[in-house]
């Protein structure tokens, strides 16, 4: 009988310090030697296991249409920290994938606006690059992002390459600006006014603080988008991974197994999720 | 008692009418008969305070979270928490208003509470308004229950201890329902650094537990509400009496007596402390 | 169909133990405990336990493997092996409360730790023919006896215990020759006072209770009722169908080498929803207190068609501040 | 094999650790069971650090500070001899010997008395044996 409690054992191939607190780790499962690629969708989170610390809930921030397999983590908590103090070559234990990851058909044909907001452009990164990859099945994309203070911004470079790529805009914002901040200063939400999508056949997808989903949300309703439209990744409170442990439980919804990602239709009637 | 009742819920009504206070904590009668504690605040709530042989729980624990103006009913125990919260800067003194009731002593199904029987502040120590007579005080406690266990050898004494804590299972009824029991960040919940796991493990109770028991130095008033929350019945009372015996012959303090002296640990007597 | 005198109980317990773990109530001072029989303990029968049989499948702590570093490589064991036991005097409605956490600990992600201990268990359960201070069964259909479930039911008709098995192990007990052959007289006796008791124990009507919750979000009823609450894990610990848990990591000092443990955590504690960064969701207590109750009478039925409480009474029995679940049940209503 | 009891030893900085520090100087023979660790003050040692040694493995705890009146921070050892003799008194009543927990005045310039301290307690704890909170 299958022990959904027994992580792989994985090996930290490459580190990429992206701000003073967040770094992407390249993960090796070491069984398949060869790289295999994990079988998972962009959305989909993993359970890592420092042996001796602990396991927490991390989304996957590589796109399964490219080789390496990644992840990025703030620095926030006590398992955070120790990874941070990882070297390359440490083993961790790797859960997963687990949750339902985003709608990719829903998002055929159709404009996408993705914000986000801080470590939250993580799971989102994973969409963008496979969607990248298979660029004609989907119309014109706009990328929202903001974070705290300039060197919290993450992937940087890559945002650069997404705005050179056609049919595409991204617009960055900060909090608070320092000396040689020369972009936009203000909330990510803001930046809506900045973009004109062609709102009946646009999706929006965010992920960031519950505080920035809230009027993220609110804010994409004025301009007219339906709640089906509006579909956002709530991890949060997540534990085990797999429905069982109850920390994740909101309305009658299990964030780990039924989400993360939710549509705000979905939402809607959850009276814990309020706008 | 019918009277005192009768008293509480009219001098509760005044202090709502009149803006006193904004919240009333007594005791109520729920559906099914259970008296416990009750938080009054519109005029018609007060017909459901209560006082009886049953109003056992120390309300003064709900002073640490109700900040605005507030009454509370006090025995002679309760009482004598408020007095320490105040004087450990946990509570304001003029934000409460202390209706203090003489008791002879509460009941659970017919037979006296164990603390009361030893109780020796049945009038409370501070109060704004008295409600019926005062009651005769006994003189002493000798602490007899705590030296039955004293007297014990020591394997004994610590085979006893070992099967009462064996049982507990971590639910922090009786810290939470203990008025003394303040800090944010508890030590036993702490987690960096991190004094007690969060699994159940046996050679930590003796940590859970005195850790406790010397934090009660010089403010358990032996109310008694722990040992009444413990769903497992372990006697803790026993140990937070061990401590207020030796606090009382060490350091002559008693908890909730006296506003101006300090707690017994945060002052040293020269001459005295020479013998210790 | 058998029955067997009460004074052979004993003997029934000794026989069985030759074979067989046992866990049965055993009264320690004036209280009552499910707890592994030692030798000079005596089954107690007369009143539910303080703590709920769930203790037994999903223990307070439990090792779900153990991780060991040899050179570079790690090798984990997973804690699996349980020994064959039975679940002696185990009442009706704990019975369901098992039945429901078979459910929710099934499913996709299938809990092997509570699966192998649940397979290793027999139930011998107990009619419930007083009922005690807060139960309220009738209203779940978990008591007071039972029609499935258990491998046997007992139940008390006077000098004998009717036994009803309704697995084969059950069948395996009662061929003991303790057992003696019941007459359709014995069986009438059983439901004449299983009916008696049914009218003893108070029934709430539970209708629409998962709809009217809808509408009750945001209503001040929960912050009355949680004002007395101290945010204490009493109700949910010893609750037979509250399954909870945290998992941690615990290594020995300057060695890699260490245990992954699953312990009992409760949603009363703030601790419980304190996301890293500091924000905590619910970090009053009256959202705690509402959040158990929707988990179990809205949550739980919205997604398994049963709610989330057998109606054993234990929460409001041992509630220092008074908290009465069926109190809050006929306020909603 | 013998038992070897083991001593968790907290010294203040200014007084006990430098007289332990001067009985290594001074060649002064001891039994080497302690383990010391450092603290700038006896007022300064938790009630939980004594639990938390005895529970650890720890059969003895030694608490050593500047002889009363000639503490560093005047008062720190005044503090430390209410808060020890009532928890020596609150271990025994659960069933710890006592004299595994002690507490010692040793100044600068006493090394032999905190050898002498060390030897007495380690026999002490031989005879006593070790401790056991855990079955």
């Amino acid at each position: 009988m299958k022990n959904p409690y027994i992580p792989r054992i994985a090996e930290i191939k490459n580190i990429r310090q992206e701000t003073p607190d967040v770094k992407t780790f390249q993960i090796l499962l070491p069984k398949d030697s060869s790289g295999e690629i994990l079988e998972y969708l962009p959305g989909q989170f993993l359970e890592i296991s420092l042996f001796g610390i602990g396991e927490a809930p991390i989304s996957i921030t590589s796109s399964p249409s490219r080789r390496d397999l990644e992840i990025s983590v703030k620095r926030v908590g006590r398992l955070t920290e120790s990874l941070h103090e990882a070297e390359i070559g440490d083993k961790i234990g790797v859960r997963g994938p687990y949750g339902n990851g985003f709608p990719i058909n829903e998002l055929k044909e159709r404009d996408i606006i993705f914000i986000g907001g801080g470590i939250g452009l993580a799971p989102l990164r994973s969409l963008i690059n496979f969607i990248f990859d298979k660029r004609e099945n989907f119309g014109k994309i706009f990328i929202l992002y903001g974070a705290r203070t300039p060197q919290d911004l993450v992937f940087r470079d890559e945002l650069q390459s997404w705005n050179e790529e056609k049919n595409t805009e991204v617009h960055v914002t900060v909090d608070r600006e320092d000396e040689e901040w020369k972009g936009n200063v203000g909330v990510v939400p803001k930046l809506l006014e900045k973009i004109k999508p062609d709102l009946k056949n646009t999706m929006a997808i965010i992920c960031g603080p519950p505080i920035m989903i809230r009027f993220t949300v609110k804010a994409l309703m004025e301009l007219g988008l339906r709640d089906e439209q509006i579909v956002f990744t709530l991890e949060r409170m997540m534990k085990c991974g797999i429905g069982k442990c109850g920390h994740c439980n909101i309305g009658n919804k299990y964030v780990c197994i039924d989400g993360p990602v939710f549509s705000y239709a979905e939402m809607k009637d959850v009276p814990e999720f309020k706008l | 008692m019918e009277k005192t009742q009768k008293e509480i819920q009219k001098l509760a009504k005044r202090l709502l009418k009149e803006k006193k206070v904004d919240l009333v904590i007594g005791y109520e009668k729920s559906e099914s008969g259970k008296t416990r504690p009750f938080f009054a605040t519109k005029l018609e709530d007060t017909d459901r305070l209560v006082w009886d042989k049953s109003c056992s729980n120390n309300l003064a624990v709900y002073l640490l979270e109700n900040k605005e103006k507030v009454a509370i009913v006090a025995k002679g125990c309760d009482s004598r928490s408020i007095l320490e919260l105040i004087k450990t800067n946990q509570i304001k003194r003029d934000d409460v208003f202390i209706i203090g009731v003489p008791c002879n002593g509460m009941e659970s199904n017919g037979k006296l509470l164990e603390n009361c029987r030893v109780c020796r502040y049945r009038n409370p120590v501070i109060c704004d308004v008295l409600l019926g007579e005062k009651v005769e005080e006994i003189p002493e406690d000798n602490y007899e229950d705590v030296k039955e266990i004293e007297s014990l050898p020591l394997e004994k004494r610590l085979g006893f201890w070992k099967n009462e804590f064996q049982r507990c299972i971590k639910c922090f009824a009786c810290r939470n329902v203990c008025p003394m029991c303040y800090c944010d960040d508890c030590i036993l919940e702490k987690k960096d650094p991190q004094w007690v796991s969060k699994p159940r493990k046996k050679e930590e109770m003796f940590l859970f537990h005195l850790v406790r028991a010397f934090h009660t130095a010089g403010s358990c008033v032996d109310c008694g509400s722990c040992e009444r929350a413990c769903p497992v019945g372990i006697p803790l009372r026993l140990l937070y009496r061990k401590v207020a015996k030796d606090v009382k012959e060490l350091f002559d303090y008693e908890a909730g007596v006296d506003l101006k002296e300090k707690p017994p640990l945060t002052k040293f007597d020269l001459e005295n402390d020479e013998k210790l | 169909m058998k029955k067997i005198p009460k004074s052979r109980i004993k003997n029934l317990v000794r026989e069985l133990e030759k074979n067989y773990d046992i866990i049965a109530p055993v009264r320690t001072g004036e209280r009552v405990f499910f707890k592994e029989l030692g030798p000079d303990d005596e089954v107690y029968l007369k009143s539910n336990p303080t703590n709920s049989p769930k203790e037994f499948f999903l223990p307070y702590s439990e090792v779900l493997f153990e991780f060991k570093k040899t050179n570079d490589e790690f090798e984990l064991k997973p804690n699996l092996e349980s020994r064959e036991r039975i679940l002696f005097g185990i009442r009706p409605c704990d019975v369901h409360s098992l039945l429901l956490l078979d459910l929710i600990s099934g499913g996709e992600f299938e809990d092997p730790y509570y699966k192998e201990k649940r397979e290793k268990t027999t139930l011998v359960s107990f009619s419930c023919l007083e009922p005690m201070d807060g139960c309220f069964c009738t209203s779940f259909g978990t008591g007071p006896s039972l029609k499935d479930g258990a491998d046997l039911l007992l139940t008390d008709i006077g000098d004998y215990y009717l036994a009803e098995p309704f697995t084969r192990k059950g069948e395996k007990i009662i061929k003991s020759k303790l057992f003696e052959n019941a007459t359709k007289r014995d069986k009438k006796i059983k439901d004449e006072r299983i009916k008696k008791a049914e009218e003893k124990i108070q029934k709430l009507d539970l209708e629409k209770i998962p709809e009217k919750l809808a509408s009750l979000f945001d209503d001040k009823l929960w912050d009355e009722l949680s004002k007395r609450c101290i945010s204490c894990a009493i109700c949910t610990y010893l609750c037979p169908t509250c399954y909870c848990f945290d998992v941690i990591d615990e290594g020995k000092m300057f060695t890699v080498d260490g245990k992954r443990i699953r312990c009992w955590d409760t949603c009363m504690f703030p601790s419980f929803t304190r996301l890293a960064g500091g924000e905590n969701p619910r970090a009053t207590k009256k959202e705690r207190l509402r959040q158990r109750i929707y988990h179990k009478f809205k949550y739980i039925p919205d997604r398994y068609e049963k709610f989330g409480c057998v109606g054993c009474g234990r929460c409001v029995r041992y509630c220092p501040a008074g908290i009465d679940i069926m109190e809050i049940i006929s306020q909603i209503k | 094999m013998k038992f070897k009891p083991r001593i968790v030893a907290f010294l203040c900085n200014w007084c006990s650790y430098a007289g332990a520090d001067l009985a290594g100087i001074s060649r002064i023979q001891y039994r080497p069971n302690v383990r010391v660790i450092r603290v700038m003050c006896s007022g300064r040692i938790d009630p939980i650090f004594v639990l938390k040694s005895l529970q650890q493995g720890a059969d003895g705890v030694l608490i050593a500070g500047c002889h009363p009146g000639e503490c560093h921070y005047a008062e720190g050892n005044y503090f430390a001899r209410r808060r020890f003799t009532l928890m020596k008194k609150l271990i025994e009543f659960a069933g710890i010997d006592p004299r595994r927990l002690r507490l010692e005045w040793v100044s600068a310039s006493e090394g032999k008395k905190f050898a002498d301290v060390i030897n007495e307690m380690t026999e002490d704890l031989e005879n006593m044996g070790s401790i056991n909170l855990k079955d």
